[in-house]
């Protein structure tokens, strides 16, 4: 198969994921959508070091994972506590700040 | 030329006497007054010192100047503050000093009652030295600080009782429209400047042959408006009725006898302008006409006997202007008729101060009458100016203003009969307006109030009235006698060739004397033979009601300068605030406005934050994809 | 397949190590030294490893390579100078943070619960701000200095992820600030998986993950364009959402109002220093020679920001959300140094950076002085009459936008005038005229506050302004004088940085 | 004394003392203030008696490097220009600090805090004018407008914050503007030769005239709204009403001469070609100024106000005379800028001493002083003369010879202009009606006349306005070096006189 199609999928996925975190209202969604678009961005990796023939993109790759999970972790506690205090996972509750 | 080292004198004591009266405040009103008459004085005779230097020398080494410091210098712009005293000048250096102590004299008595006396004298004394700055400065821009100071002199001494709004008016209208005046000045130095390149008489004067007729001309006419404006002529004359606000011995000394001739001696002073350019000239004597019947037909009409005098001032400068207009002719004779002038006219304003003196300040010719009993030397010496302007010989009128109209017919033409008969018409209504001053004054029923009680002045008032009594007879003698004053100043002038005798002086004389007759038998029917109102009749044809409002100048003024003027200042105060000033608010409200509005993207809300995040990165990827592309 | 182990120089490294290892010895000080000491503790250990690591800078000041770790850190004049000022930053937001009556003493515990008042009442503070600020600020250290797009990644989410925690962590306005956090952290988040897909595509262009061989790629237009635009643009997304340029901006108001102030100051000043670091150095090494595609993009952007943030904070009535567009034009100004791409505006930039940095941490404590019974008071109608009540805090606050303001004889003006003229330089003239005019803008919502502190009478509504702590002081103070000082002398500052301020590639 | 960077020290050094007196001896505070102005003063006319009047180069030039990253030098140099207007603030700052002896009192801080203010800006009043290199001019030029602005916004009356922050913001605007066309210069001077901001090297800068123009524009804005020139003006009758007397004098009378100081020093020296290209617009901006300035002043019924637009007048004068490009014009206006720094000061300081007494700016609230006030009505009436510029007041001579050098080149504008002066006789008669003459107002009867001190501070505005009224040849010959230096720098010869076209 033609690696380009790993780059069509990819862009499709970080699309989907993009347009998710905007149309979705649960902050757990909203954070599995960027663990979308950053797999979407693994994806990217893996098959461009494919069609360059480089083994960095895969590193890349593993990196991104570990970032992924530090990311998970910390977000996770911030929306746990926002959910604790509000009863709450709606990102659209939390907004007294603004203007 | 002859230098001098002691020009300045005449000019800084009286100075010197306006800065120690002014700077001396209370402290110097026990002896303010003298001191302002013996600065005078003083001047007075540094004057006739300078008179017998004069004489002793030969014709063209009369002139005298003095450089006293380079005033400004700024590339080829230089002007020296120096003076100049020739045959002209000390004509007015004796005049304004010789007239001016006279009236400082009277002032004495006449003030004596008032508050501020001191103050009066050091205004005074101010005019004195503005005045002669202003008839010795050598250049047109030390003229030009005369001129000016003179007209600031006349504000403060108009406005000395300006703690009456409508006095201090006056005096606010004299100043702004010499300024109109002053503007005209202004123009004629800086075209001098731009055209010949220099400003200073002698300097124009040599150039006057090589510079563009066009240049001279507009030189001329900006003299002429200048002279308009300080002599209240033709179309600047408003001012000089209303200026009779001032204290009585002001409008004998400021607005009769000098400043207002000013505009005589300035056309004179620029005789070399005018007489090559002719348009110019033209214009000067078309403004004198018109004046001296615009004034002569007010008179007719005003009861405020101070104001009747004004009206015959303003007409007799007309005649001077005239006289001056007429090219080298006239200058001697408008000249001679301004030093005869300057004494009757004096003379009868002095008259009527004393008058007003002895009927508490009364002003109204129609509550006079009959005074000539209480008054005698006030009636005397008041009469002979009375004869003396009519022009009856020999008093000193008659040789001035018949030289004019002779002269006036002389000047060949359509226009020598025109100005002739302007002049001939004036004299005739002279002689009825002042006829009617003299009769509701002196003659006929007393119509004052109980509680007026007639006297004759004192002695310090009525000897300057009898010395300038004595100037009203004779001087027209003195100074025709054997062409003197015409050949004092001949040098002064270009030749004038022979001039076509259209009318003899005998003819002149006869007619001018029978249009004086006509006058003062018109005057002597309304007045003399019927009982005159002590409220002015209401029930008077348009005319008179048209005269008695000085021809609608001020209606006319008020209508096209000032009301539309008031109007554009409000007009520019609302634009400033609402226009100007408000693009300039506008501008900080759309800032306000606009941040207001776009704060509106800060919604709270964190999935349209994310959605401004995915635009700008749609919107990147386009915006490149547009570049590169 | 032969595994060669890594050749790291740790001298260079040494910095980013300290304060690792300061970061490290703080979690361990936070589970084992008792409440009492905590802080105190915590508080040397912090500053200790900050000022040693700043020494350490300081002693590699003139060193230049790409060695540090097998080419994927790169030390040079620049990054001495960057890691340098967001030591000097970092400190002297440190003394603020010292001030723990604005944290929480529980983030665990809910907002008004008993647990909370418990904690609260028996002291048990729990001071876990200060690993976390060591943690952020070995991430800023490394993010200017990274050579490649993993370091670079990786640098981002370590300074990232311990801010968004810190940002929720106000003890006042405790919905606020998690809210803030929450934001923050999805906001981060998203733009960072927009970084990382834009990394893919410079890495599919250039078949390297090191900015030197993107370079080369682009040099000798070796691959894609599509992918390196792409790139370009997904990566510039994650930077610019970092510095706060529009239209990544949203976060940074609600963030800088909600989370403590200590940090807000921290994170305006020090962040923006290491973002506008990364991006410096990634547009003058990496991206120089595709100037042509990213140029036009940046100054549309830089000239939106500035006249987009200087025109929102005029409307602002809050003095934090206020200092918040402040920074986001800020932001625009300094994007005109990137654009500039020559040495002036290297320079310029680094030293913008520096003096904003400082400017703004000094800014921020001011607004830490002012308080009533139930916290900080950010509500500019109360600050009325502050120049009546506290002269030397209001004149200091006043000092301290005047240079955001850029009047001469600040350093905000210096640093305007540098950059700006290197922008010129460079032939970017729309930018220079654009950031003059929304200069004027911005003055008038500084000189508001200036009348609001001076001109107007001080309403009796209990705000008053504390007796600044000598750390706090020890901030202010120190700001004052660099800001001045960099107005008025700025000539050695000047030199050193035109002396090192070349990267190396 | 002939260290300008000494001279500039004076002043701070002064503010130092004044910021050591103790806080309750508040006239220990004002008598240090005043011991330095005076010392300021008097170094300022030791340095102008030394000064070498036919030396057309700059004097008393100090040089050193300020930040050399930049090409930045702390240079000074004054030439005739410089000298008389250093000279014409260092003699207003003690007679405005005497003048004002009270106006420290009514403000939001501490009499101490408005003599550092003061000293402080007369430090700067000192540098702006001697600056010889760009940048350190455009410091002092901004920086200054931030003492003027708590100046004004301190100690002023009525709406004094909102005027202080008209005035900061406009003024802001204009010198962003020139900042642009500075960092022009300073990228120019780079590609030509290394950077510098040495005025005269920045004079030698080749350029297109499409960039010229622009920057020529940057800097004329800035300093036509501080001069200010119509449309840019509507500041300063706001801040003129606000600030204090005093401080009004320094505002217009020092302050705003920056402006036209600036369009000689820099518009035409670095900018030739864009100055003569403007030439005809900013004649008709200047010619509109004087009339427009003229009309809006005889409409006002506030007196600060009034004099505030009398000023936008004047300065109309002023830049006409620049822009007239003759040697007449350009020291005309030169000395304009000095002569009205006093003529201003003495209707500001009488003014102001007129409205204290009374407690209100309202002219229609005034009338009769001259009898209950005489000193105060003289000074007040003299003060006026020398705006209408009555001839042997210092105003003619510079009104008269912007006039005459407008005329032989721009005969259309000097004649429109003129017109002016007759506006001039009635903006002031109508206050000085108002306000002096009439009967004495209910609420006047009793007010005081000027005490000692107020005499000693007005005493010699009024004596310098007579005196440079009859002999300005000291002060013109060190301007006129100065003129034609610029003149001719410009190619520009005055013109010849048209006689012989006959």
């Amino acid at each position: 198969m033609d690696a380009a199609n790993y780059l069509y999928l990819s862009v499709l996925l970080f699309t989907i994921g993009a347009v998710g975190v905007v149309v979705r209202r649960n902050a757990i969604v909203v954070f599995m959508c960027i663990e979308l678009m950053l797999n979407a961005a693994n994806l990217a990796f893996v098959t461009f070091s494919r069609i360059n023939g480089d083994l960095n993109g895969q590193v890349v790759a593993f990196f991104t994972m570990v970032v992924a999970a530090c990311e998970v972790v910390v977000g996770l506690a911030i929306i746990v506590t926002i959910y604790r205090s509000r009863r709450s996972a709606s990102v659209d509750d939390a907004s007294l700040l603004k203007r | 030329m002859t230098t001098s080292n002691s020009l300045v004198y005449l000019i800084a004591l009286p100075l010197l006497g306006a800065i120690i009266l002014i700077l001396a405040g209370r402290r110097a009103d026990k002896w303010g007054h003298i001191l302002g008459t013996l600065m005078s004085a003083s001047s007075f005779v540094v004057g006739l010192y300078q008179l017998s230097q004069m004489l002793g020398r030969s014709n063209q080494a009369r002139p005298v100047t003095q450089k006293l410091f380079e005033w400004i210098s700024v590339g080829t712009f230089k002007v020296d503050a120096a003076l100049l005293l020739d045959q002209l000048s000390i004509c007015f250096v004796l005049l304004i000093t010789g007239v001016g102590t006279l009236i400082h004299i009277y002032s004495i008595s006449y003030m004596s009652h008032d508050h501020d006396r001191r103050r009066f004298f050091a205004y005074l004394n101010l005019f004195i030295a503005a005045m002669l700055l202003l008839v010795l400065g050598n250049s047109y821009l030390n003229l030009y600080v005369g001129w000016e100071g003179v007209g600031l002199a006349s504000y403060l001494l108009i406005g000395f009782w300006n703690q009456k709004p409508a006095y201090a008016t006056a005096s606010k209208k004299a100043f702004v429209m010499n300024r109109i005046g002053d503007m005209g000045l202004s123009f004629a130095i800086m075209i001098a400047f731009a055209s010949v390149g220099t400003v200073s008489f002698e300097g124009i004067k040599e150039h006057v042959h090589h510079t563009s007729t066009g240049a001279l001309t507009a030189i001329g006419i900006m003299l002429l408006v200048a002279a308009t404006g300080k002599s209240a002529q033709f179309p600047l004359q408003a001012w000089l009725g209303d200026a009779m606000a001032g204290p009585t011995p002001v409008s004998a000394l400021i607005h009769a006898a000098t400043m207002v001739t000013a505009g005589v001696y300035l056309i004179t002073r620029s005789s070399f302008i005018f007489d090559a350019a002719p348009t110019a000239q033209l214009l000067v004597v078309i403004v004198g006409a018109i004046t001296l019947l615009f004034g002569a037909l007010i008179g007719t009409a005003k009861d405020d006997i101070k104001k009747a005098l004004a009206a015959s001032t303003m007409s007799q400068i007309g005649y001077m202007i005239l006289g001056a207009g007429l090219g080298p002719v006239g200058y001697a004779f408008a000249i001679m008729h301004l030093l005869t002038h300057g004494f009757f006219k004096a003379g009868m304003f002095l008259g009527a101060g004393s008058v007003m003196h002895g009927m508490n300040d009364e002003v109204n010719m129609r509550k006079y009458g009959a005074l000539r009993k209480f008054m005698p030397i006030t009636f005397a010496t008041f009469g002979l100016g009375y004869l003396a302007i009519l022009g009856v010989p020999p008093f000193a009128g008659f040789y001035s203003k018949d030289m004019i109209i002779e002269t006036a017919f002389n000047s060949g033409g359509t226009k020598g009969i025109i100005l002739g008969s302007v002049t001939l018409l004036g004299a005739g209504i002279t002689a009825f307006y002042m006829t009617r001053v003299m009769i509701l004054t002196f003659t006929g029923k007393s119509r004052w109030d109980e509680e007026v009680h007639p006297h004759e002045s004192p002695l310090l008032m009525w000897l300057p009235m009898a010395v300038l009594a004595i100037g009203s007879v004779s001087s027209g003698f003195l100074l025709s006698r054997g062409d003197a004053l015409v050949n004092w100043l001949a040098p002064l002038f270009e030749e004038h060739g022979e001039h076509s005798e259209l009318l003899k002086p005998i003819v002149v004389s006869g007619l001018a004397l029978m249009m004086v007759a006509i006058g003062v038998a018109i005057a002597f029917l309304k007045y003399s033979r019927q009982e005159v109102a002590s409220v002015a009749p209401e029930d008077v044809s348009v005319f008179t009601k048209i005269a008695r409002q000085d021809l609608m100048q001020d209606r006319f003024n008020e209508a096209v300068f000032m009301r539309p003027g008031q109007h554009l200042t409000q007009v520019l105060v609302k634009t400033d605030e609402a226009v100007i000033d408000g693009a300039v608010r506008g501008v900080g409200q759309m800032a306000m406005g606009s941040g207001a509005l776009l704060r509106g993207v800060q919604s709270g809300f964190v999935r349209s934050y994310a959605a401004l995040i995915l635009v700008g990165a749609v919107l990147l990827i386009a915006a490149i994809w547009v570049v590169t592309n | 397949m032969e595994f060669s182990a890594p050749v790291l120089n740790y001298t260079l490294l040494s910095p980013m190590l300290i304060l690792l290892g300061g970061a490290l010895i703080g979690v361990l000080v936070e589970a084992f030294v008792s409440k009492a000491l905590r802080p105190i503790t915590q508080l040397s250990v912090t500053l200790g490893s900050l000022v040693l690591a700043l020494v350490q800078v300081w002693k590699i000041r003139n060193e230049q390579s790409t060695g540090a770790a097998m080419g994927s850190v790169v030390i040079d004049g620049p990054a001495v100078l960057l890691q340098a000022s967001i030591l000097i930053i970092s400190i002297i937001s440190v003394f603020l943070i010292a001030d723990t009556e604005q944290f929480t003493a529980l983030a665990a515990s809910l907002p008004g619960s008993e647990e909370e008042r418990h904690a609260l009442q028996t002291g048990n503070q729990v001071t876990e701000v200060y690993p976390l600020t060591l943690f952020a600020v070995a991430g800023m250290l490394l993010f200017p200095v990274s050579n490649d797009l993993i370091t670079l990644f990786v640098a981002l989410e370590m300074l990232s992820l311990p801010l968004y925690l810190m940002a929720g962590l106000s003890r006042r306005r405790r919905l606020a600030s998690q809210e803030s956090a929450l934001k923050y952290f999805l906001l981060g988040a998203f733009s960072s998986a927009f970084f990382l897909f834009g990394a893919a595509f410079l890495y599919g262009y250039s078949a390297s993950i090191t900015f030197a061989g993107i370079r080369d790629a682009v040099v000798g237009s070796g691959g894609n364009d599509v992918f390196l635009l792409i790139g370009i643009a997904f990566l510039s997304v994650g930077l610019l959402f970092k510095v706060g340029a529009v239209p990544f901006h949203a976060w940074s108001p609600d963030v800088y109002q909600g989370a403590p102030t200590p940090v807000t100051a921290f994170m305006a000043a020090a962040t923006k220093v290491a973002a506008f670091g990364a991006m410096l150095r990634i547009y003058y090494t990496s991206f120089a020679n595709a100037q042509w595609s990213w140029t036009p993009m940046l100054t549309i952007i830089a000239i939106i920001t500035m006249v987009f943030g200087s025109l929102v904070a005029i409307a602002q009535r809050d003095v934090k959300r206020m200092l918040a567009y402040s920074s986001i034009a800020h932001a625009g100004f300094l994007l005109t140094g990137v654009i500039a791409l020559n040495k002036a505006g290297l320079e310029a930039s680094i030293f913008y950076l520096f003096a904003y940095g400082i400017t703004t941490v000094g800014g921020f404590a001011i607004v830490t002085l002012v308080r009533d019974s139930a916290g900080e008071v950010t509500d500019l109608n109360r600050w009325k009459g502050l120049g009546k009540r506290s002269p030397w805090v209001a004149t200091a606050f006043a000092g301290f936008l005047l240079s955001f303001a850029g009047i001469p004889l600040t350093s905000g003006f210096i640093g305007k005038f540098s950059i700006f003229s290197a922008a010129y330089e460079s032939g970017a003239k729309s930018v220079v005229i654009a950031g003059v005019l929304s200069s004027a803008i911005a003055a008038f919502f500084y000189i508001r506050v200036i009348v609001l502190m001076f001109f107007t009478d001080p309403v009796e509504d209990g705000t008053s302004v504390v007796i600044p702590s000598s750390l706090t002081s020890v901030t202010v103070i120190f700001s004052m004088i660099v800001t001045i000082a960099l107005g008025v002398f700025p000539a050695p500052v000047l030199n050193f940085i035109s002396t090192l301020a070349t990267f190396i590639r | 004394m002939n260290s300008l960077t000494l001279l500039m020290l004076l002043p701070i050094f002064g503010s130092v003392a004044v910021a050591a007196t103790p806080k309750a001896k508040e006239t220990l505070t004002k008598q240090v203030a005043l011991a330095t102005t005076l010392i300021v003063a008097a170094a300022t006319i030791a340095m102008a008696v030394s000064f070498q009047r036919d030396n057309v180069d700059l004097q008393f030039v100090e040089k050193y490097s300020w930040i050399p990253t930049f090409g930045i030098n702390f240079a000074v140099g004054i030439d005739g220009l410089a000298l008389v207007l250093i000279l014409m603030s260092t003699i207003l700052a003690p007679i405005v600090v005497l003048a004002g002896w009270n106006e420290s009192h009514g403000g939001r801080w501490s009499v101490k805090v408005f003599y550092i203010l003061i000293l402080v800006l007369e430090t700067m009043m000192i540098g702006v004018f001697a600056a010889t290199d760009v940048f350190l001019f455009y410091v002092i030029f901004e920086a200054m407008l931030i003492p003027v602005y708590f100046l004004i916004g301190g100690y002023g009356s009525g709406q004094r914050s909102a005027a202080a922050v008209k005035f900061l913001i406009y003024s802001l605007f204009g010198g962003l503007l020139m900042l642009a066309s500075i960092i022009a210069l300073y990228v120019m001077s780079g590609d030509q030769g290394g950077h510098t901001f040495d005025l005269q090297a920045l004079s030698q800068l080749q350029m297109s005239s499409t960039t010229q123009n622009f920057l020529f524009l940057g800097f004329f804005i800035a300093f036509a709204i501080k001069a200010p020139l119509w449309p840019l003006h509507t500041w300063l009758p706001d801040a003129a009403e606000s600030a204090t007397p005093g401080t009004s004098v320094l505002l217009l009378g020092v302050l705003d001469k920056v402006g036209t100081f600036g369009m000689i020093r820099y518009c035409l020296t670095l900018f030739p070609d864009a100055s003569k290209t403007f030439t005809p617009m900013i004649l008709i901006l200047a010619v509109i100024s004087i009339v427009y300035g003229a009309f809006l002043a005889i409409g006002q019924r506030d007196l600060k106000r009034l004099i505030a637009f009398t000023s936008i007048s004047h300065f109309g004068f002023i830049t006409m005379g620049i822009f007239a490009m003759t040697s007449q014009g350009h020291s005309g206006a030169t000395l304009y800028m000095f002569n009205h720094g006093f003529s201003t000061a003495a209707l500001f300081l009488v003014g102001g001493w007129m409205i204290s007494r009374r407690g209100s700016s309202t002219i229609a609230d005034f009338g009769g002083l001259q009898r209950v006030t005489p000193v105060m009505a003289w000074s007040f009436f003299l003060a006026g003369m020398s705006s209408l510029a009555l001839p042997g007041m210092s105003s003619f001579v510079s009104e008269f010879l912007v006039l005459v050098g407008t005329f032989t080149r721009y005969p259309v504008h000097a004649v429109i202009a003129t017109f002016g002066i007759v506006l001039a006789a009635l903006y002031i008669l109508i206050p000085v009606q108002k306000a002096l003459h009439g009967p004495t107002t209910a609420g006047n009867e009793n007010l005081s006349d000027l005490n000692l001190r107020e005499k000693i501070a007005i005493a010699p505005v009024i004596a310098i306005i007579i005196a440079i009224g009859f002999y300005p040849a000291p002060l013109l010959k060190v301007i006129n070096p100065a003129s034609a230096h610029v003149i001719a720098q410009l190619g520009f010869t005055d013109p010849a006189p048209t006689n012989g076209d006959k």
